[in-house]
């Protein structure tokens, strides 16, 4: 058993695993409101936590496809709208069995309308009433519609398993992941203990425990003085002063957050493709890159998920051309055009690309006006109004951005890119079992996107991590929120 | 004590009637910010739907005056209500916020006073000298350099390079106390503004205090120097810093965000930021009845203090 | 002789940032092309900020709005705060004291993050609305201020034989007592002054005032301060030069004051 | 008492001596050549008139000097510390301790040989001890109160007790007893003398030709910073030479101030006056005046014990002191309690001259532009009007111009006095209450300014005139007196019926204490 799609002990000279010790991982957290319940989680340190002492039927691996965790297969019938989960043996940390009751009572939970769980959303291709279990360790999920990519859905971001009844996991949660519970103080610390029965294997370590340090130089001071080994989000500037230095391991998870302006493309000025072409044009990705996340990424090119599946890698680069873009704006009446470009310090290096593109789109005549948002209510506020505004994205398969951003009905369409054929090229791939003739269709949305998309996505951020030299085994490959990020039960201390 | 006691009671009563509209004002300016406790959850998910439901699990469609007469009525029972989201009770948050806080704010209070008094005194014996100037450039220099630098600072060599002090609290949880070491550095970082402050305004009373006759009487009838500078000399130069004095007390006990930040101490300030920020109204709303009644005490105090020592003044025509 | 001695450092230390501050403007020419964030070398002496700018010019520009906008919110500061300190020392009227004194405290006790989250998000104002919001959030600690240092003078024979002469309140309030307590005034208005600063940079952070990367002292510090390790001079030469100000303008201010002080034996009694 | 005179002075060793001491401001001399020895066991006094360099010249054995003095000259000073009662006692108590603070902390040093536990008591003893010297009662809590919620004169034995309690070889004493009853004033003096009879060196500034009669072995006159005449005491005031010195011997005034013939209907009424002072948080009654009234033209004296609430009265009158019931009239109609709701010509009507000269004014602003600020405020006369017509007034009072511009710091005690009353004249009062305005005044300086006083009561028009006063010589030529003991009205009268037939005991007594110093008391 195991993960057959990505290599865990990746660090060359790793040597062989070391039992025992414990490990430190520092995480910004979400304070004293922090809850274990893994349906509710929100944060990356949550996400940890929860993989740590949970597991999900399948999760993702390094090029964002879906690996199966605790799903040992998956089979579609024909119409690809019936799916079948056999479940491998495993079991919770009190000794009782994963069973299929389990798995549709966690997952009835997460859909449960009252409650509004995260991933509730991912979930919504499942016809849950209709789902029913086959077997003690079977389930078969019913669609709502022919779904290709279910595999996504069951590997979603919080759709973790839980004991059949589960209401409460502050006191004593109880999950089939490989670390059990010791203790748990909001906002301040979590301990876990190494689970010896893990179908994937023990952990190597004998404790775990998360901290909490929300500011990042606390982070990176507390591994510098030995207090922690694992410091989880670190800023790129950190991250260079430290690399070659050598008291610390900065490790990179590339391809970890799309980085975008977004562009609604339901009202002016960018209800004019030309408009929207023209800023493509004149965005000097290397500059963006290079200012605002100071140099930790690699350029974008106007699509979601560089080298994830599906990913349209044929596509030209495009480069700035300010000529090009004031032709285009000209061509479309908008020389003098003003928008106002939203931002936030929501998320690292928003307000930074917003200055460089503010600076950028001068030189095309084009007058940008920064405005600031409330860090707290940003993504609601930017999701109907305003024109334009600073994006970005964390790992997720490119066929979930589609669907949850990019189709008439999805719910957080930033872009409001609501295109007919587009949707229906979707729904095509969704229905299309073979997946050369789905890998195809997705060539051509992109292409679309490619052309006349709201998304100028400028760049990809790397994802940085500082680990103390004596930790091995850590991940390189693995952008945040994948199955091999933040996974603590195949690293050891030397 | 009769006039004296029936002001403390009206200033008292007044008191009540300010930590009330603390509370209120709060409300209202939670309630004023953008969003509210269902988008700040729903993060970079804002479904409309979803944020809808949690919402209505929230108790967030209810209109406000609704929500905040209850959370009133279970505060006349001592019950200052639960977190929107995690649930639990914010008496809890309170309680937990709280030791970290205090046990900061009480050691560098406790540091501060002398510290910052005796070098304002310092300062104004040698008023124009060197070591004036030197005392002056000092406090007025550390002052001026913004907090999180110096806290770099310190950290990287008292921590880091001298491994004297442990650099963050990360893992010491809330024994902190059994851990003074941890307690050295964000202590030093908290005193560096108000040391300023305290100095620079006790030094102004001071050259004053010791240039006034009385000052000068005292020391001919052979009271010793220090004596005079301060039990003499002193309580007239103490109005201001003991303003200043309560502000700083209450900028301690309302959570130092940056030093808590800086070095991971779990106190008051993180707590209203995370609350803040997840729009956790009535986690807000019991921070607000906590810091309202310091500020009124505190403001209480230092007023008693100006008001001893300025005894003419409530006399005078 | 003397003079030399007495204001020469303090006027040596603040020479240079405000030198700067009104000469840099002028001297700091074109921006130079963006290069990569925090990087030394590459043309730019002290290296690039944290969007890839040269931190030279930065410098040059960045001196002026701080020492505007700091100076504007301290005075409007006591603009307001000296009134209302000094009528309250010198009312008999104690329900007129708390009138003017009780609602400031309560602003005291309202969490200034939570202030200026609001404005920032209520009404997203510009540099001069955000010296009067900065001078909003100081009246009511310099108000106190005021009003304790006032309390003394305020009760002193002197005040009385002005009354007894019907002076004016303003004549008594400012040409007496605030005359009287020049130097608390001087020292807290001098500290204030440097709390201003980085309240303005705060308040930038959060989209208030001025931009998240203007040009500004206080908003340098506070912004590369993530580059801290890699290219200090972008956080230090502009918080170094915030010390000079602070310093030297504080010092100066104690010289001038000095000689209004008797030499100690000279008070009869 | 006074050593016998047989004993020959220079084998007393010198304690102090100043010589050929010359103190400079600006190139006007304030102190020119003045020497002088002290000498245990004697009491050396400086008389001379207002501004005569006395305050300098005791100040210089203490080492001080004005600012930006130049000084030649010497003094020595032999033994340790000097006790010191300063003119202005308010100045050197400490308003924001109380007045046990420094006496407490001065007996606590005397007491450091003996064994802890006895120290406490022993201090406390000492400094009960100081204070009945100083003739103030420890019991009345004196020491639990703030200087400001002490009357003048005990302020001013306040100081003395420090002094005393010092223990010091020499005690320069500046008019130690200006604000002292003739009671009191005879218990002082007493004490003094018990204090030169232990072996301490007195040197005594004072106008009080009584005191110095009484208490000096040696006497120095001094006038324009010089010493004019110098000599044994019963020499200099028996005998005196210098015309100057003549001079200042002269009798007091007798003429009546007022015209007994032009007194007028009531002016002032104060009526069923209760005054409270707040000590310790209770308000006690101080002051209880059934009735008390001024006539248009004449002058109320009014007299008492140190502490008996004339101050009190006064600052009833002037709206300076609001915690009171009762009503106080101006031509029938109620004047507001507190100067602040009074009007303009409500406050140019009745005018205060404060007890403290020096702490009534402003110590940055000069006294000229000080004293011209009421006709600006009270009358809206113009700027360079109200200048003239204060420098006029003040050169009346004998301060010239270049004095006047300089700020309070840089007048004698008697100086400011005048500055004060020329202040309140300003304003063309209808009311004059004046406290104590003549304490630092020398006979002859004394004696024009009540003529000047005079003249105006008895200008048609001029004012009623509340002379509050411990100098039953400055009391006697008032129209009437009032007298008070403990904060009660005992007796007023006209001046023959108080001073001729006295009805109350308190007022006999006050009487035969003030005949005792000689005080040309008559009618
Ligand atoms: N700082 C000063 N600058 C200039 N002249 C001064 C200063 N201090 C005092 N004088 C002047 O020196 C003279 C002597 O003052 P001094 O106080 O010694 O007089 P005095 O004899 O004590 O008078 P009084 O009896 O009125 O107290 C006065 O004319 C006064 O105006
Ligand atoms: N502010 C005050 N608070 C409390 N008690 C006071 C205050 N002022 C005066 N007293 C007391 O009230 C009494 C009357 O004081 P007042 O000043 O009227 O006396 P006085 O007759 O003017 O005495 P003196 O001749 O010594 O100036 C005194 O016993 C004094 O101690
Ligand atoms: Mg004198
Ligand atoms: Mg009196």
């Amino acid at each position: 058993s195991g993960s057959p799609a990505t290599g865990t002990a990746s660090g060359k000279g790793d040597g062989t695993p070391r039992r025992g010790g414990r490990l430190r991982a520092a995480f910004a957290g979400g304070g004293a409101s922090e809850t274990l319940d893994p349906h509710l989680g929100n944060l990356f340190a949550d996400a940890a936590r929860s993989k740590a002492l949970f597991d999900k039927l399948a999760d993702y691996g390094a090029d964002l496809a879906a690996v199966p965790r605790l799903a040992e297969k998956w089979e579609p019938n024909a119409g690809l709208d019936r799916w079948t989960v056999t479940l491998r043996q495993a079991e919770f940390h009190d000794g009782k069995p994963v069973t299929a009751a389990d798995v549709l009572y966690s997952y009835r939970r997460i859909a449960d309308p009252e409650k509004a769980y995260r991933a509730r959303a991912s979930l919504e291709p499942v016809d849950l009433k209709a789902s029913r279990a086959t077997g003690e360790r079977t389930v078969e999920f019913v669609l709502k519609r022919p779904t290709a990519e279910f595999p996504n859905v069951i590997a979603a971001f919080g759709t973790y398993i839980v004991q059949d009844g589960a209401t409460a996991f502050d006191r004593d949660p109880v999950g089939s992941g490989p670390f059990r519970f010791v203790s748990f103080t909001p906002g301040r610390s979590t301990v876990l203990r190494r689970n010896d029965t893990h179908w994937d294997g023990a952990p190597h370590l004998d404790e775990l425990e998360f901290v909490v340090a929300n500011e990042e130089s606390a982070r990176i001071n507390a591994l510098l003085g030995g207090q922690i080994e694992y410091a989880h989000e670190l800023n790129p500037a950190t991250g260079r002063a430290h690399e070659k230095a050598g008291g610390i391991e900065i490790v990179r998870l590339r391809n970890s957050a799309m980085q975008a302006f977004a562009m609604k493309t339901d009202r002016p000025p960018f209800d004019d493709p030309r408009v929207r072409e023209a800023f493509f044009l004149i965005a000097d990705r290397q500059e963006l890159v290079d200012g605002a996340l100071s140099g930790a990424g690699e350029q974008g090119n106007d699509l979601f998920g560089k080298g994830y599946e599906y990913y349209a890698d044929e596509l030209p680069q495009r480069t700035q051309d300010i000529g090009r873009a004031r032709s285009l704006l000209k061509q479309a009446g908008a020389q003098d055009l003003k928008v106002t470009l939203d931002t936030s310090s929501v998320a690292a290096g928003f307000t930074e690309a917003a200055g460089i593109f503010r600076d950028q789109a001068a030189r095309a005549g084009v007058t940008v006006d920064v405005r600031m948002g409330s860090k707290d209510s940003y993504w609601k506020d930017i999701l109907d109004s305003g024109t334009l505004c600073c994006y970005r994205s964390g790992a997720m398969p490119i066929e979930s951005h589609i669907s949850q951003r990019l189709l008439t009905d999805s719910t957080t369409n930033a872009t409001k890119w609501q295109d007919k054929t587009f949707d229906t090229l979707y729904q095509q791939a969704q229905s299309t079992k073979d997946r050369t003739a789905r890998a195809a269709l997705y060539g051509r949305m992109q292409r679309q996107l490619y052309t006349e998309g709201g998304f100028l996505v400028w760049g990809f951020g790397d994802w940085i991590l500082g680990t103390a030299r004596n930790l091995r085994g850590v991940a390189r490959e693995a952008p945040a929120n994948t199955l091999d990020w933040a996974r603590f039960d195949k690293v050891w201390l030397a | 004590m009769n006039g004296m006691r029936s002001w403390i009671a009206r200033r008292l009563l007044l008191g009540a009637v300010q930590t009330a509209a603390v509370v209120l004002l709060v409300f209202a300016l939670t309630e004023a910010l953008p969003g509210d406790a269902a988008v700040a959850f729903a993060g970079d998910q804002p479904d409309p739907q979803r944020i809808a439901a949690v919402r209505e699990a929230m108790g967030l469609d209810r209109p406000a005056h609704e929500r905040l007469a209850d959370w009133v009525l279970g505060l006349l029972h001592g019950d200052f209500g639960t977190s929107l989201t995690s649930g639990r009770p914010v008496a809890g948050f309170l309680a937990d916020g709280f030791g970290p806080t205090l046990l900061l704010a009480a050691v560098t209070v406790l540091l501060l006073v002398p510290v910052g008094v005796g070098l304002g005194v310092l300062a104004a014996r040698h008023e124009g000298r060197f070591t004036d100037r030197l005392i002056s450039s000092a406090t007025l220099g550390v002052y001026a350099v913004p907090e999180f630098a110096l806290g770099a600072l310190l950290v990287s060599v008292f921590a880091l390079r001298l491994g004297w002090f442990p650099p963050t609290a990360v893992g010491y949880g809330t024994g902190l106390l059994a851990h003074p070491a941890v307690l050295v550095l964000p202590v030093l970082v908290l005193l560096a503004r108000p040391v300023c402050s305290l100095a620079r305004l006790v030094r102004a009373g001071m050259i004053e205090a010791l240039a006034a006759p009385y000052t000068a009487h005292a020391e001919r009838y052979g009271i010793p120097g220090a004596r005079v500078r301060y039990a003499h000399a002193l309580p007239n130069a103490l109005a201001p810093a003991t303003q200043q004095l309560a502000r700083t007390v209450d900028w301690l006990l309302c959570g130092v965000i940056v030093v808590e930040a800086l070095y991971v101490i779990p106190g008051l300030g993180t707590v209203l930021m995370n609350a803040v920020a997840d729009r956790d109204i009535p986690v807000v709303q019991g921070l607000a009845v906590v810091f309202g009644l310091a500020t009124v005490v505190l403001n209480l105090g230092a007023d008693l203090v100006t008001h001893r020592l300025a005894p003419r003044s409530g006399v005078a025509a | 002789m003397n003079r030399l001695r007495r204001y020469g450092p303090g006027a040596a230390v603040v020479a240079i940032p405000l030198g700067l501050a009104l000469a840099g403007p002028f001297l700091a020419g074109e921006p130079s092309a963006r290069a990569a964030s925090f990087t030394l070398g590459g043309g730019h002496r002290l290296g690039t900020d944290f969007v890839g700018r040269d931190v030279v010019h930065q410098v040059l520009l960045g001196g002026r709005p701080v020492v505007l906008v700091a100076l504007a919110a301290t005075a409007l500061a006591y603009l307001v705060a000296l009134p209302l300190g000094l009528i309250s020392a010198l009312t008999h009227r104690r329900w007129l004291e708390e009138v003017l004194m009780r609602p400031p405290d309560v602003l005291l006790a309202v969490p200034s993050l939570l202030m200026i989250l609001l404005v920032a998000a209520a009404f997203p104002p510009g540099p001069v609305g955000l010296a009067l919001l900065v001078a909003f959030v100081s009246i009511p600690d310099a108000a106190r201020i005021v009003r304790a240092a006032a309390a003394e003078a305020a009760s002193r024979p002197a005040v009385e034989a002005l009354r007894m002469q019907g002076e004016s309140w303003w004549r008594i309030a400012v040409g007496y007592v605030g005359r009287s307590i020049l130097r608390t005034l001087a020292a807290d208005a001098g500290i204030r002054l440097t709390g201003v600063l980085y309240l303005v940079a705060t308040a930038a952070f959060l989209g208030i005032g001025v931009a998240p990367d203007a040009a500004d002292w206080a908003v340098m510090v506070d912004r590369n301060r993530t580059g801290l390790l890699i290219q200090p001079w972008a956080v230090v030469v502009p918080a170094l030069l915030i010390v000079a100000l602070t310093m030297g303008g504080n010092l100066l201010v104690d010289a001038a004051l000095q000689h209004r002080t008797p030499p100690r034996k000279g008070r009869r009694p | 008492m006074k050593p016998p005179m047989e004993q020959p002075m220079n084998e007393n060793p010198v304690l102090a001596s100043v010589t050929a001491l010359t103190v400079e401001v600006d190139g006007r001399a304030l102190v020119d050549r003045v020497s002088l020895r002290i000498r245990p066991g004697t009491v050396t006094a400086l008389v001379g008139a207002s501004g005569s360099g006395k305050t300098t010249t005791g100040l210089a054995l203490l080492g001080e000097y004005p600012a930006g003095a130049r000084v030649t000259g010497e003094v020595t000073v032999h033994g340790t510390r000097i006790g010191y009662v300063p003119q202005h006692p308010a100045a050197v108590l400490n308003p924001a301790r109380r007045t046990g603070a420094l006496l407490h902390d001065m007996a606590r040093r005397q007491v450091r040989d003996l064994p802890r536990p006895q120290r406490r008591t022993a201090a406390r003893q000492r400094v009960t001890e100081a204070l009945a010297d100083a003739q103030l009662d420890a019991s009345a809590g004196v020491l639990g109160r703030y200087p400001h919620q002490l009357s003048g004169g005990q302020q001013q034995r306040v100081v003395l007790a420090q002094a005393l309690l010092l223990g010091a070889r020499v005690i320069v004493a500046d008019e130690p007893t200006t604000g002292q009853d003739a009671l009191t004033k005879r218990r002082i003096v007493d004490q003094l003398a018990a204090v030169a009879a232990r072996g301490i060196a007195v040197l005594l500034l004072s106008h009080d030709l009584d005191v110095v009669r009484e208490l000096a072995d040696e006497v120095l006159v001094m006038r324009g910073g010089r010493v004019v005449e110098q000599g044994p005491a019963h020499r200099i005031l028996d005998g005196p030479t210098h015309p100057w010195t003549k001079e200042l011997l002269a009798e007091p005034r007798t003429l009546p101030y007022a015209d007994p013939g032009r007194t007028g209907e009531e002016l002032l009424t104060v009526d069923g006056l209760t005054a409270r002072h707040r000590t310790a948080g209770r308000r006690a009654p101080v002051l209880n005046v059934d009735r008390l009234t001024l006539r248009r033209g004449e002058c109320l004296a009014v007299v008492g014990r140190s502490g008996s609430g004339k101050t009190t009265l006064a600052r009833c009158l002037a709206g300076l002191h609001r915690d009171h019931t009762g009503q106080i009239l101006l031509d029938g109609t109620a004047l507001p309690r507190s100067l602040r709701d009074r009007s303009r010509e409500q406050l140019a009507a009745v005018q205060y001259v404060f007890q403290d000269a020096r702490a009534a004014f402003d110590e940055h602003r000069p006294v000229l532009d000080q004293v011209a600020r009421t006709a600006v405020r009270l009358r809206g006369a113009g700027h360079r009007e109200a200048t003239e017509e204060a420098r006029r007034t003040l050169t009346d009072l004998g301060l010239d111009d270049a004095l006047v511009r300089r700020a309070p710091g840089g007048l004698s005690g008697g100086e400011l006095q005048r500055a004060a009353l020329a202040r309140a004249l300003l304003a063309r009062p209808r009311v004059l209450v004046c406290d104590e305005i003549t304490s630092g005044l020398d006979p002859v300086t004394r004696r024009s300014l009540l003529d000047l006083l005079a003249t105006l009561i008895r200008r048609p028009g001029g004012p009623g005139v509340v002379l509050i006063t411990h100098d039953l010589d400055t009391a006697a030529p008032a129209t009437r007196l009032a007298v008070l003991d403990g904060g009660h009205i005992v007796e007023q009268g006209t001046r023959e019926q108080i001073l001729t037939a006295p009805r109350h005991p308190f007022t006999a007594a006050l009487l035969a204490a003030s005949r005792r110093w000689g005080a040309a008391v008559r009618p």
